[in-house]
């Protein structure tokens, strides 16, 4: 029992018991938050792996960005958490059955054979070079092509999001600079032409009278 | 000999239509504008009849342009003495039909003649054709300007009667194309000529010989798939009713001979038995049916199907004398007989469905029980009324008489028992006709509204005047309809001898 | 000299042209006019025909046989329009163009105040025109479009009062019960043409000659083969049948009465319905080959005698009386045709038909003198009133009942004994029929003379009633009122009475040698040795006057004068009678009444089960089991489906993802059973 | 050395938890998401053993394209429920069935 094996069994743990409790927990942030132990965990067993890159790739993507952004929006939105944990514990069971066979199907299709394969040198190592060095070989030569497509895949996931959360509340005094610029003085001022001096009366009627406006 | 007498026949009714849309602004400009480009496709027609050599005989006026060369389809048109009879009454019926519908029609009166000049364009396509993907477009085409005439112009119940026509003719026509498209990739094109001579196995046949059976057996209509003719002619309007019943029939019983006969000749012989069933049940159980109408229009149309029995039982006797009792006499008599049955029903019916119109115009139904003694007002009326019932049940001098005569000759040399059965029509034909002219024509009169009825006008006149010679001329001297045909009959049974598989 | 071909045409075409003129223009030619043009027409055919006649008969014209255009030509089979006149013919033509010519002259005074004057002419004038066709075709097809278009008249005759609902009916009735009789007919042309190989009567008994065709069998239900000419013969017969109301298709006969008189006279007694008889004469070459058919028309023809003459005894209305005589007249031709005797049935229909034709326009000039009153019962003592048509009524009945010297005597003792003769299969059975129809027919002749013109006088005459003479018309007053007493009929109507009364007495005696007994028709009929009765009967014949004292000591006067007596006795001296033997054979005068029934059972049976099985086929057929379940059924299903479908798309996204993950362990399963199955 | 089964059993116990919580919880939509992306996440450690057991670095390039793409799609998830909770005031997945048929 090397001490790898250990960590990789006290990391396996943890991962699944986190999951466990992304599932069942019922306040939603707890959820996120138990998600990020099970993201944690899961880039430690990477990291056993040798995938150093990717697991703080792993960390640094979701759980800075996508864990955040749930918390955000969990937080953001005043949600009536009663009526979403209905039914939890009818549906366990049902729930639990299909996990099951989904998980005997997969064991039966790794199949007791693959157990004893060892895993061979780290192959990075092998080539002398670090794992994100072999990594970004391979990405920039091979996989140049879905690379660009992944950053087009995230420009497109921005501008997506933007427009779909964009709205304009009515009744909101929002200022709008480019409109305030684009005045035309004539609509504004009007010049009157008139004389210099009259008389205190006139035609029997007050100069204040008729100050009416244009 | 390259004459383009066909191409103009057809495009120019087309032509017409678009013309008449154009300028049809006022109903009147639009009615004479296609009264007139009908009577000049009638004029154009008369050459062809004039101008065919029945001594030469075979397919005259022939053209041929490349139409999509990827599937070496093209543009392939002849007639012979079939095509050219069927051309001219087509012609002929629409001058009448176009006439005819001046009085009743009144709203978009451009729109109207214009689906009928296009219906009767690709009617006269789909007899001209001798490419099979032509006839099939021409097929199809004709089901548009009739489901615009029925759909718009038509009865209370029109949607559902169109739609219901439409559907069936047009799920029937899906099995031929099937059948074409096979033809295709046997012989790698569609002229009907090679497909005639391609070698296929009787199994082959026999699916193709089903797949155009019921294209055409919806189309004719025969007995089983009949159901939409009466519901068809009780909404459409009366022009609609007569173009239908005199024309589109026919298309039916000419897709037989253009395919079901020489295409798959054994399936057909091996098959027979089924259509002369189907054909003899419709005779019997559609007389019976025809009977029993209340609706004048669904009468005439019952009977126009009992009457069409009689083409695919000529057709199919034919096949049964030629293949199984070596009597090409025989069957050359059956196959002339159903023709001249065609044309004589296409005048007869015609006739009838005008007459209809007529009262149709005057009272606003067509429910018998709302008539009686329309003699006392409207005599002359009641003699083409007459006439053209005697003629509807096959009195002898008149043309109804001459097509059954010949099929029930023809049939008894193939089995005395099938003709006594169709002979059978001459008794359930006179009883329902006879009953209708009864309760219609004759007696007392029926109420107020009949005795304000008044007699024909002018142009009524003119219809009826043309269809009561056409149905006189035929009745007393068929011989120039006959020797006109003959070459292509005889060139059919000649087809049926040779066995293909 | 020979018969030209024009002479021919203008005999057939003036009463067409009459009748065309006096159709289409009968404004314009007005009632002079047209009863003018017609009855020039057909005095102008008239005359022809009795040239023609003459030329056949003693001129030494050839039988002309030539057609005149070909009607359709298929291969080997063709028609023609054509006329073949031989002596046959040509008694016929005269027969038909007299008797028509006698009814037009009649017509104007019986259709003096109708106001379809100019149609009836140009109806009767066409119909004289389309029996001229019928006649005198040499073909098949031509004598089938004549048998049609006469057919198609006499419809448009007897409907002629179209207001008239009974009228409307009838000539429905009569259309039909015809047409079923052309069915036959038309199979038995198209037999003809099938195994006689053509159309042409030339033609067709030249094929025939040679005794093939007697036997030559066909087996239309396997295993029982049928003597060809037995079934051509079998349906032209039934042609017959129907045209000349024989016994199954009578039931027209009587009621086409409801047509004016006139053309009772013409249509429904002499001339159309003896079209059949005349058509099995033409056609006595094929009838010779087959026993069957000619005892089948022997029994049909028996039978017609007797039973329709029964009813004859029990009618009240004057016209029907004298229709169920003509119905059992032609039983006797029948039965005539039926032994082979086909010259003696030819005789007889021509005989018939001058004194049957005179007893309808007698009748018809009663009814007109006693204001369209039909009903014997409300007649009587008229022969003070009515004086030559009271004679020439006797003279008519005296030669109906076969009284010796008169020409019915001739030509019905010359049936009568053939029968006796013939010793074919039902000849005995024809023979009883015969003999009691001689008893029946004298019965109900003088039982109508004695009704309508002797006796008291069962109608009363209202002079002052107030009527000025204007509703002269059919007034609708209760039966036996008059409005003035009756008075003889004008000269319009009573002369040809007189004219067709001379015929009927005299005819016999000059025709009945040279006609029955020297082959007076000569080719036109063809008889086998073995049974032709005929000549047996010529060897005992010496001259009319021996036949007329022979006839004296024969059964058939005796029968005839026994009729006489019962007659006299029971309607002129014991008028009472009639009461209690109608009370004591009450079921039996049931039946005749009822004329067995046959018309109900006919209605019952053809006109409601028709109905009734189309209503049937309709409702259930049609609208039922096609439109229904096939044509809006399938529509329904593709709606059911549809709406089982749209279950599915709930609308609530766990459902749509319960799917995607069972679809996903599917698939897995899948993968690890193909991993399994092929490790 | 760890064996790779241990790789692909841990990935296959997080699949089928993430599984097992999209049939319980089906009313709360963000669970759902943290759901997916815990489906995700199991799939990358498949990757992640993969590439590293066959010496293939295929495998952990695509494990970073995985990454980009949930992000968008994780972005875009939120953005949807946010406007969903704003046009209906709850993301209950019960009351939002406008899709049915």
């Amino acid at each position: 029992m090397s001490f790898q094996l250990i960590c990789f069994y006290a990391f396996a743990a943890i991962a699944v018991g986190a999951a466990l409790a992304v599932v069942t927990v019922k306040n939603p942030v707890h959820a996120a938050l138990s998600l990020v132990l099970t993201f944690f965990t899961t880039a430690c067993v990477w990291l056993l792996a040798d995938a150093e890159f990717l697991a703080i790739a792993l960390v640094l993507v979701y759980v800075g960005a996508v864990m955040v952004l749930f918390l955000f929006v969990v937080m953001m939105l005043d949600l009536d958490l009663e009526p979403l944990r209905e039914g939890f514990i009818r549906a366990l069971p049902f729930g639990v059955i299909v996990a099951v066979v989904m998980l005997a199907e997969m064991l039966a299709l790794i199949g007791v054979r693959s157990m004893d394969i060892v895993a061979p040198a780290d192959p990075a190592a092998a080539a002398g070079l670090s794992n994100v060095e072999w990594l970004a070989t391979a990405l920039f030569s091979e996989f140049l092509l879905p690379f660009e497509v992944a950053a087009l895949i995230l420009t497109v996931g921005i501008i997506a999001a933007v427009p779909l959360t964009l709205r304009h509340r009515k009744g909101v005094k929002a200022q709008d600079p480019a409109r305030q610029v684009r005045v035309d003085p004539r609509d504004r001022i009007r010049v009157v032409k008139m004389a210099a001096e009259t008389s205190a009366v006139q035609n029997g009627t007050l100069p204040n009278q008729e100050s009416s406006a244009p | 000999m390259a004459s383009h007498l066909l191409s103009l026949l057809i495009w120019l009714p087309i032509v017409g239509a678009i013309v008449v849309l154009a300028f049809g602004r006022q109903a009147n400009t639009a009615r004479w504008l296609s009264l007139g480009v009908a009577l000049l496709t009638f004029v154009v027609s008369i050459p062809l009849w004039t101008g065919y050599q029945t001594a030469v005989g075979g397919l005259q006026f022939v053209e041929h342009l490349s139409w999509i060369p990827a599937l070496k389809a093209n543009y392939a048109l002849g007639a012979d003495g079939i095509s050219v009879a069927l051309i001219v009454l087509t012609t002929f019926t629409s001058v009448l039909v176009v006439l005819g519908s001046w009085g009743p029609i009144e709203t978009r009166v451009s729109q109207y003649m214009a689906a009928m000049l296009a219906l009767e364009g690709f009617l006269i396509g789909v007899f001209a054709a001798t490419d099979a993907l032509l006839f099939y477009v021409f097929f199809e085409g004709m089901l548009i300007p009739m489901f615009i005439i029925i759909g718009i112009w038509g009865g209370p119940r029109r949607v559902y009667a169109t739609l219901k026509f439409f559907i069936y003719t047009f799920l029937g026509s899906i099995f031929m194309l099937v059948g074409l498209i096979y033809l295709h990739m046997k012989t790698g094109e569609f002229s009907l000529a090679s497909f005639a001579q391609l070698s296929l196995s009787t199994k082959e046949q026999g699916w193709l010989f089903f797949a155009f059976l019921i294209a055409f057996a919806i189309k004719v209509p025969m007995w089983p798939v009949h159901t939409w003719l009466p519901d068809a002619h009780v909404e459409a309007p009366t022009g609609g009713s007569v173009i239908l019943a005199a024309i589109m029939l026919k298309v039916g019983g000419y897709g037989f001979i253009r395919f079901s006969l020489p295409i798959t000749p054994d399936a057909s012989q091996e098959y027979a038995w089924v259509v002369i069933a189907m054909s003899l049940i419709a005779i019997v159980y559609i007389g019976y049916v025809a009977l029993v109408q209340e609706d004048m229009k669904k009468l005439i149309a019952y009977s126009s199907i009992a009457h069409m029995a009689f083409v695919t039982l000529g057709l199919f006797i034919a096949l049964a004398l030629v293949r199984t009792h070596g009597n090409p006499a025989g069957a050359r008599l059956a196959v002339q007989g159903a023709m001249v049955q065609m044309i004589s029903h296409g005048f007869v019916s015609g006739a009838m469905f005008s007459c209809i119109g007529v009262l149709y115009d005057r009272l606003h139904t067509r429910q018998i029980a709302d008539y009686g003694g329309v003699a006392n007002v409207m005599p002359w009326f009641a003699a083409f009324m007459v006439l053209f019932a005697m003629a509807n049940c096959g009195l002898p001098g008149t043309s109804g008489f001459v097509g059954e005569f010949m099929v029930i000759l023809a049939a008894f040399q193939d089995s005395p028992l099938i003709a006594l059965v169709a002979a059978f029509t001459l008794i359930i034909g006179a009883a329902y006709t006879l009953w209708l002219v009864k309760r219609v024509v004759f007696g007392e009169v029926g109420n107020d509204k009949v005795a304000k009825m008044k007699d024909l006008d002018a142009r009524e006149w003119i219809v009826l005047g043309a269809f009561a010679i056409a149905v006189l001329a035929l009745g007393v001297y068929p011989k120039p309809l006959t020797d006109l045909m003959e070459p292509a009959v005889q060139q059919i049974v000649q087809s049926l001898t040779l066995a293909k598989a | 000299m020979p018969l030209s071909k024009t002479l021919l045409l203008t005999i057939v075409l003036a009463p067409l042209f009459g009748a065309a003129v006096a159709g289409l223009f009968r404004r314009q030619v007005g009632r002079v006019g047209a009863a003018g043009v017609t009855i020039a027409g057909v005095a102008l055919s008239c005359a022809l025909s009795l040239h023609v006649l003459y030329q056949l008969a003693w001129g030494g014209a050839p039988v002309f046989n030539e057609n005149l255009y070909t009607w359709f030509q298929v291969g080997p089979f063709g028609a023609h329009v054509g006329f073949l006149v031989d002596r046959l013919t040509a008694m016929m033509m005269v027969v038909v163009t007299f008797v028509s010519l006698m009814v037009h002259i009649y017509t104007i005074g019986y259709m003096a105040e109708d106001d379809g004057f100019q149609r009836f002419f140009s109806y009767i004038a066409l119909f004289t025109f389309s029996m001229l066709m019928l006649v005198m075709s040499n073909n098949f097809l031509q004598l089938f479009f004549g048998w049609e278009a006469v057919g198609l008249v006499s419809y448009l005759l007897i409907g002629f009062w179209f207001k008239r609902p009974s009228a409307i009916f009838a000539n429905m009735k009569a259309f039909l019960v015809n047409r079923v009789g052309d069915f036959g007919f038309l199979l038995g042309i198209a037999g003809v043409l099938y195994w006689f190989g053509s159309l042409d009567y030339a033609q067709v008994f030249q094929n025939t000659l040679g005794d093939a065709a007697a036997t030559q069998t066909v087996e239309i239900f396997a295993g029982h083969p049928w003597h060809v000419a037995t079934i051509v013969c079998i349906c032209l017969f039934i042609g017959a049948m129907g045209k000349s109301a024989q016994v199954p298709l009578h039931v027209w006969l009587p009621d086409s009465m409801e047509g004016p008189t006139p053309i009772s006279a013409l249509i429904h007694a002499a001339t159309m319905v003896t079209a059949g008889i005349f058509m099995v004469a033409r056609m006595s070459p094929l009838f010779e080959l087959s026993e069957t058919a000619l005892s089948f028309v022997l029994v049909i023809g028996a039978t017609t005698a007797l039973f329709t003459g029964l009813i004859g005894v029990v009618q009240n209305d004057i016209k029907r009386v004298v229709a169920y005589s003509t119905l059992s007249q032609l039983g006797y031709m029948t039965v005539a045709l039926g032994v082979s005797a086909y010259a003696g049935g030819v005789y007889h229909l021509m005989t018939h038909a001058f004194f049957k034709a005179l007893l309808f326009l007698g009748a018809g000039s009663v009814i007109v003198a006693m204001h369209h009153e039909q009903d014997m019962r409300y007649m009587g003592g008229l022969k003070k009133y009515m004086p030559i048509t009271w004679i020439t009524m006797w003279l008519g009945s005296l030669a109906l009942a076969g009284a010796p010297a008169f020409s019915g005597f001739f030509s019905k003792d010359a049936i009568i004994e053939a029968v006796g003769e013939s010793h074919r299969f039902g000849a005995g059975y024809a023979y009883f029929c015969v003999l009691a129809g001689v008893f029946v027919t004298a019965l109900y002749s003088f039982r109508l003379l004695y009704k309508t013109f002797h006796g008291p006088e069962r109608f009363v005459v209202d002079a002052h009633h107030g009527h000025g003479h204007a509703d002269h018309g059919d007034d609708h007053h209760e039966p036996g009122h008059l409005a003035h007493a009756p008075h003889e009929s004008p000269w319009v109507i009573t002369l040809p009475l007189v004219l067709l009364a001379i015929p009927s007495v005299l005819i016999g005696w000059f025709t009945i040698g040279p006609m029955l007994f020297e082959g007076w028709f000569g080719g036109a009929i063809r008889v086998a040795e073995q049974n032709d009765v005929l000549t047996e009967l010529g060897h005992e014949f010496h001259g009319p006057m021996a036949m007329v004292l022979h006839g004296f000591t024969q059964a058939p006067f005796w029968i005839a004068f026994a009729g006489f007596a019962v007659a006299t006795y029971i309607w002129l001296f014991n008028p009472g009678l009639t009461e209690r033997t109608k009370s004591a054979l009450r079921p039996i005068y049931d039946v005749l009444v009822n004329k067995y029934w046959i018309d109900e059972l006919y209605q019952a049976l053809f006109a409601r089960g028709g109905i009734a099985l189309g209503r049937g086929f309709w409702k259930a057929g049609d609208v039922g089991l096609i439109d229904g379940a096939v044509v809006n059924g399938s529509a329904a299903v593709v709606g059911r489906v549809s709406a089982t479908v749209r279950w599915l798309q709930s609308g609530y996204l766990y459902h749509y993802a319960f799917a995607m993950i069972l679809g996903l362990i599917a698939l897995l399963g899948g993968l690890w059973w193909i991993a399994q199955a092929a490790p | 050395m760890i064996p790779l089964s241990h790789y692909l059993t841990l990935g296959a116990i997080l699949f089928c938890i993430a599984v097992a919580g999209i049939f319980i919880n089906r009313k709360n939509v963000i669970t759902l998401l943290m759901a997916i992306e815990l489906m995700l996440l199991a799939v990358n450690t498949n990757f992640i053993a993969f590439s590293r057991y066959l010496g293939d670095p295929s495998g952990q390039v695509f494990v970073f394209f995985i990454l980009t793409v949930a992000a968008a799609e994780a972005a875009i998830g939120l953005a949807i429920l946010v406007v969903l909770f704003r046009n209906r005031a709850t993301i209950n997945v019960t009351e939002i069935d406008s899709l049915k048929g």
